[in-house]
């Protein structure tokens, strides 16, 4: 009993002593925050500096309803330095607050920094407790703080625009959101190439928008080419990161066009290793809907949904041995042949590590594709005028 | 900052010492009072700024310079 | 004499056991920088170690019912040699508990409070372990059993929050680590989550029914590695290869959750878990020290050392290591070792020497 | 510092300062009645005072009117219609038909006790403190001239409230009735719901000035013979001169007095006290106040309410986990909000934290000061409206949350979302009633913790308050359990309710032997169709 009191003297004490010493060292109140909803890397040709543009939001004018004001909602800002950080840290000197980076959305990187190599600039995106590998990772076409200036249309943030651009695009698998944690992963890998979607910038004046358009490829840490709208999806369709989108065939009795949705699609790669050959079998398997067709012909038969099966197969085969064919060109192991192989096969792998830049193009690679239609929507047949 | 630790250190003693010479246990205050200063001398080092070798380097020196066992 | 005064039951005992494995969440990390994607196996391994270990704390433990490490010592090696064990181990379960301290302050600082300076987390967190410490080993055995079903929810609803992010491919090739590394490994988990239970040894004693302690500790080691098993396997399915590079694996794994867009930002929970099994830990290992002290020194109660015994793990702490780097290259490299004597070399000897002198029939076998 | 340490000492050693030994159970100088009427009643005069109210009725009785008698009790307390009916008529009148006196002796007045006195409850008393404690409490004192024995004639009766509807504890189904004041009628709604012969009152008086009954009930053979031996010891113990409602006995038991939490349960209801006597507690009824105290109280007792047991239970237990959801909000509520909004921003979704931001822009007041301001302002209102006069009250609330809520935050002074923060923290705070008062306390305290260390505070403030909890004990039974020290069995009535025929035992924590309060195959087993 005693002692429960003396324990209770203590806490009082205890918590005075504390709560007027600690004096709030990590206290920062919400208006003393300067939100970081983008960044930029550029960097500067004549002086080699790195220049870092960060996009801030202003919360109050982001809420301000109706008329009264013609504030945008956010506010770029450049510093330049010699290291990310030092840039950074640059910023005190222009604002009243702390750059916050947990809300940080994207990250891009202009395209000098691509080819320079990132990962001297990833760095500080990595090692600092502030920010999160949940950020996406872009690589612009040209200069990258230019994307961040580009008024969006119907948001009020370009920032969290592009995060939804990006969004949509993976909807139609013509690019693929690339979080920084599956950057680093690709990064880490032994032979596994980066990608990043890349964007720019298209129209003039009011008109501009930013643009997703294909994937960056990246050698190690440095950027080796581009791949176009269909050879992303061609490789997506290999890593089985395809979730929807549209595929357009010929109609099999050659008169117009027809369109198939895909609901879903999984891939698989199996390394095999004939007569010191490695042999590669990607394994795809696609389901999907009649989305739309131009051309008067039923495929309410079974036949002809085999027909269309076939073409559909056909031409996620040609999209596959397109990105094949440029992956072989830039000899970037895009795909994760690489790991796979070793994963199969550690012990051979030792050798072939080293001499894995010269193996990858050879690679045979065997693509089969099981692509199958479902359904057919709420018609069954197209609207023909001559049947009835 | 020294300030401070001397506070805390007689805050301390203020809050035992005496009850502990009420009860008479002097085998307790002894103990006490040894702890105390065990506690105190490196509190107060630290406070002063002195390096003082790190337990780590301790044992590394035990374990690896003498013992040789360390990975790496 | 008895200092403490308090029992607990054997249930209690596989809790505080499984709570305080649950503490070395974060210390595993030592072991992904040596073993990589392998290190779920070598969990196992580490588990299996130990367990040998564990049979000859239970078999001490049983041979002198209801005396713990410090009267053991005493009555195996005399007085004299017996005492110099003991303050060894007090030293070991000091420097133990400091070093657990150090961690977790180095996590909240990474995290957590950046700018606070470290010294008032430790004395806020030492301030909440003498609390507790003072209360004495059943309200320690008490409040755990909240902890652990704390910890256990949070780790298994974050395992089935990330099962999307999870890549079974990750834990391909298995065993690829090279033996040296495998060894070093292991023994890095023999020595850190489960050879730590060593500190049981002062808490064992006070189980009301001390028949169960095989079955009991075995059951908490089992459960505790399986929690152990399931970060690991966890942090590796998601992270993969990254697992390498990161400090907190389990912070970083569970900063990745994103249902929807809805159930994110979950981080919080995994500084809870690893505040809350931390808790756990250091305050058995303060408990352990302040205990063996009191019967080192014979004294009547451990009461009065509260408040001495916490400044000192406190400047023990920050003596530990200048930077966090010497800390964890010190932890995964020579710590291992560190710990061989009082973990695995002196309660094995101890065990010896009691059976060739056939200690318990002669003296204090039937007291109780 | 020193000089600060210096004048809590002293502020302790004004606690333990003792103005004047009093004997508290001091004896009257003279303690036996006389023979001589005249001297009794100039004793008891003097004793008593000259209080109008004290009635003092000399008359004369028996065969021919010889023998003086002497009636004492005081106006207000006693039921006039029963001395008129009950002692002064039989006396006067009946008494003449009996035969001549021999001797005015005790003989006689065994006689008068025996055979005339219509009055159920009569004492023979010798004592004049017996006598005092006895008017006082509204009996009426009888003297006989000559007699060395006086008769203690139980006439009570007062006005008093009747059995109305509880105020606290509130139920839609169950039963209405509350306990009231007067400490018979409260026996009795008890015996009337316990009718067995294991139901035991022990009655004990408690302060010297107020000579408040107090009563221990029990069930014997179902109560732990050890915890209603600790109940009379800490009872014994009281010694005080006023006890004016149970708080001051609460006050004088607990177990740990300095703590937060209150270890000893009060409830206004009789089925709520019949079902905690019938899981093995003991209650104590005290005189003068429709509370009674039960004990051991544990944690989760707060969260249970009579209703529970009368709804089904899916209800019930969805109900019973509401409420603990709604003490976390009420108790953490505003520290976390400024926790978050101060130290985790990263924990707040990247829109709603614009929002938030959009809203803090502008308010001069850093969110833990702001959470402070509204706590404060909050709670005065609420003593504000308990205080009033109801229609009043109702007005100062509206006031009070409506207009000064929605002024604040126009004005600038206040963030909105924070209104709505204490809004939810307040409601919630009256949802367990019988922790409202320790949450108002653990609000602040919390918010204190997160307003210097953020999350880390307030977690290091939780593994605190568990610690305490969890080294709490109400007479002897861990307060915290079943949950710590986990009693598996026990878990049935903690979350959620299990059905009533499936909780075939009584709680282990309460009732050591966890003994059969039912058949344990008790499950509804209609007849199926077939």
């Amino acid at each position: 009993m005693k002692n429960r009191v003396r324990l209770l003297k203590l806490t009082i004490i205890c918590v005075l002593i504390i709560s007027s010493t600690t004096g709030c060292w990590n206290r920062r109140e919400l208006d003393n925050l300067a939100i970081v909803t983008g960044i930029a890397i550029d960097k500067i040709k004549d002086s080699g500096k790195t220049q870092l543009t960060v996009q801030i939001v202003k919360p109050a004018e982001l809420k301000r309803e109706g008329g009264g004001g013609t504030g945008k909602a956010y506010v770029n800002n450049t510093n330049t330095g010699d290291t990310i950080f030092g840039s950074i840290r640059g910023f005190t000197h222009k604002f009243s607050q702390k750059l916050y980076f947990q809300h940080n959305q994207i990250l891009i990187f202009s395209l000098d920094i691509a080819k320079e190599g990132v990962q001297k600039y990833i760095d500080f995106f990595l090692r600092d407790p502030e920010t999160r590998l949940t950020v996406l990772v872009l690589v612009a076409k040209d200069k990258a703080g230019e994307i961040l200036d580009v008024e969006p249309q119907l948001q009020k943030i370009p920032a969290m625009d592009i995060t939804n651009i990006l969004e949509a695009q993976s909807a139609t698998s013509q690019s693929s959101q690339v979080k920084l944690e599956q950057f680093l992963t690709r990064l880490m890998s032994k032979t596994t190439a980066p990608i990043a979607p890349l964007i720019e910038i298209s129209g003039e004046g009011s008109e501009k928008v930013a643009l997703i358009s294909g994937m960056a490829v990246f050698k190690k840490d440095k950027l080796a080419g581009q791949l176009n709208a269909i050879e992303t999806r061609g490789l997506l369709w290999v890593i089985g990161e395809v979730k929807s989108g549209i595929i357009d065939v010929d109609s099999p009795d050659g008169n117009g066009k027809v369109s198939l949705e895909i609901v879903r699609a999984s891939s698989k790669i199996t390394p095999e290793i004939k007569d010191g050959k490695i042999h590669i079998k990607v394994k795809i398997t696609e389901e999907g809907n009649l989305g739309s067709q131009s051309s008067l012909e039923n495929y309410a038969l079974p036949r002809a949904v085999e027909s269309l099966e076939k073409m559909k197969a056909a031409a996620i085969r040609s999209e596959v041995l397109a990105v094949l064919k440029k992956a072989r060109k830039l000899n970037t192991d895009i795909f994760g042949f690489g790991d796979s192989v070793y994963k199969k096969y550690p012990k051979l792998w030792q050798e072939l590590e080293t001499r894995w830049d010269e193996i990858f193009p050879q690679i045979e690679v065997e693509v089969a594709v099981e692509a199958k239609l479902r359904r057919l929507g709420r018609i069954t047949e197209p609207a023909n005028p001559e049947k009835e | 900052m020294i300030l401070l630790l001397v506070m805390a250190f007689t805050g301390v003693t203020l809050y035992e010492v005496p009850s502990l010479i009420r009860k008479k246990c002097w085998r307790e205050l002894f103990v006490f009072a040894f702890l105390l200063l065990v506690a105190f001398i490196p509190s107060l080092l630290l406070t002063l700024g002195i390096d003082l070798p790190t337990w780590s380097r301790v044992i590394e020196y035990v374990f690896k310079d003498l013992l040789r066992m360390s990975y790496k | 004499m008895q200092i403490e005064k308090g029992q607990i039951s054997s249930s209690q005992l596989v809790l505080l056991i499984v709570g305080f494995i649950q503490g070395s969440t974060l210390t595993v990390t030592f072991s992904y920088g040596v073993t990589r994607h392998d290190t779920w196996l070598v969990v196992l391994t580490g588990l299996a170690i130990s367990i040998p270990f564990a049979l000859v704390y239970i078999a001490l433990v049983q041979k002198f019912p209801g005396k713990n490490l410090v009267q053991i010592n005493d009555l195996i090696y005399g007085p004299y040699l017996g005492k110099l064990f003991s303050a060894f181990y007090l030293l070991f379960f000091l420097s133990l508990s400091a070093a657990n301290l150090r961690y977790l302050g180095d996590f909240i600082l990474t995290y957590v409070l950046p700018e606070t300076p470290m010294i008032a987390v430790l004395i806020m967190f030492t301030f909440v372990c003498s609390w507790a410490v003072r209360s004495g080993i059943e309200v320690i055995a008490r409040c755990n059993i909240i902890f652990v079903v704390v910890t256990t929810v949070i780790v298994g609803s974050t395992f089935v929050l990330l099962l999307q992010d999870m890549k079974l491919t990750n834990f391909l090739p298995v065993f690829v680590t090279p033996l040296k590394d495998f060894i070093h490994g292991t023994h890095v988990m023999a020595a850190i989550p489960f050879g730590e239970t060593a500190v049981f040894l002062m808490v064992m004693p006070y189980l009301n029914k001390i028949k169960h302690a095989k079955s009991s500790f075995m059951l908490g080691l089992l459960i505790g590695a399986i929690t152990l098993l399931t970060v690991t396997f966890r942090d590796i399915a998601v992270l993969g290869n990254t697992i390498t590079i990161i400090s907190q694996p389990s912070f970083e794994a569970v900063r990745l959750i994103n249902i929807a867009k809805i159930i994110t930002r979950l981080e919080i929970f995994v500084a809870v878990v690893l505040l809350v099994t931390f808790f756990i830990k250091i305050s058995l290992f303060y408990y352990a020290t302040l205990l063996g002290t009191a019967h080192l020194f014979s004294l009547r109660s451990y009461g009065p050392l509260i408040l001495p015994m916490g400044i000192l793990i406190i400047s023990f702490t920050i003596l530990i290591a200048d930077s966090t780097m010497e800390q964890v290259s010190s932890a995964s490299n020579i710590w291992p070792f560190y710990t061989i004597p009082g973990e695995f070399l002196l309660p094995s000897l101890t065990l010896l020497v009691a059976k060739i002198r056939g200690l318990p029939e002669n003296q204090g076998g039937k007291f109780r | 510092m020193i000089g600060f340490i210096l004048k809590k000492l002293r502020f302790w050693q004004m606690l333990k300062f003792n103005p004047k030994k009093e004997d508290y159970t001091t004896k009257l100088p003279q303690s036996e009645i006389s023979h001589d009427l005249g001297k009794n009643l100039k004793i008891l005069k003097d004793i008593m005072g000259t209080s109008r109210d004290i009635i003092f009725r000399e008359f004369a009785f028996g065969h021919r009117g010889q023998v003086k008698g002497a009636i004492i009790f005081i106006d207000g307390l006693t039921d006039k219609s029963t001395i008129n009916q009950s002692i002064i008529k039989p006396l006067m009148f009946d008494s003449r038909l009996t035969g001549p006196e021999e001797k005015l002796d005790n003989d006689y007045i065994d006689l008068i006790k025996t055979t005339m006195l219509y009055a159920g409850d009569v004492e023979q008393v010798t004592s004049i403190n017996d006598i005092v404690d006895g008017c006082l409490s509204g009996d009426t004192i009888l003297f006989i001239n000559g007699c060395k024995d006086a008769l203690l004639i139980s006439t009570e009766g007062w006005e008093s409230r009747g059995v109305e509807d509880a105020k606290t504890d509130a139920v839609v189904r169950g039963p209405r009735e509350g306990f009231s004041e007067s400490l018979r009628t409260n026996t009795a709604l008890l015996r009337r719901k316990i009718k067995s012969t294991e139901f035991t009152l022990e009655t004990m008086v408690i302060g010297k000035r107020t000579k408040t009954s107090v009563c221990i009930a029990y069930l014997k053979g179902l109560a732990n013979p050890s915890l209603i031996e600790e109940v009379r010891r800490r009872l014994e113990r009281i010694n005080t001169d006023a006890i004016l409602e149970s708080g001051y006995i609460e006050q004088f038991i607990e177990d740990a007095p300095f703590s937060l939490f209150s270890t000893v349960a009060n409830s206004e209801k009789p089925d709520v006290v019949a079902a905690k006597l019938l899981e093995g507690r003991a209650a104590i009824l005290v005189d003068g106040t429709p509370f009674v105290l039960t004990v051991p109280m544990l944690f989760i007792e707060s969260f249970q309410s009579a209703e529970d047991y009368y709804s089904r239970p899916y209800f019930a237990s969805l109900i019973r986990t509401l409420r603990f959801l709604a003490f976390v909000i009420s108790v953490l509520n505003p520290a976390m909000y400024v926790a978050v909004s101060t130290f985790h921003q990263e924990l707040i979704p990247t829109p709603l934290l614009f929002t938030q931001a959009a809203a803090h822009e502008g308010i001069p007041f850093p969110a833990v000061v702001q959470a402070l301001i509204m706590g404060v302002f909050f709670e005065i209102l609420r003593e504000a409206g308990v205080r009033l006069p109801r229609p009043v009250g109702q007005a100062v609330s509206i006031v009070g949350a409506l207009v000064i809520g929605e002024a604040a935050v126009s004005a600038g002074v206040i963030e909105a979302p924070m209104v709505i923060m204490v809004a939810i923290t307040a409601v919630s705070s009256f949802v367990i009633p019988a922790q409202t008062d320790v949450g108002a306390i653990l609000r602040i305290i919390y918010l204190i913790l997160a307003g210097t260390m953020g999350g880390f505070g307030i977690l290091l403030g939780l593994i605190g308050t568990l610690i305490h909890l969890a080294s709490l004990r109400s007479f002897g039974t861990p307060y915290f359990s079943p949950l710590a020290p986990l009693t598996a069995r026990d878990l049935k009535d903690v979350f959620i309710r299990a059905p009533i025929w499936a909780m075939s035992t009584r709680p282990r924590t309460i009732d050591l032997k966890g003994s059969q309060r039912q058949k344990s195959n008790l499950k509804p087993d209609p007849p199926s169709d077939e």
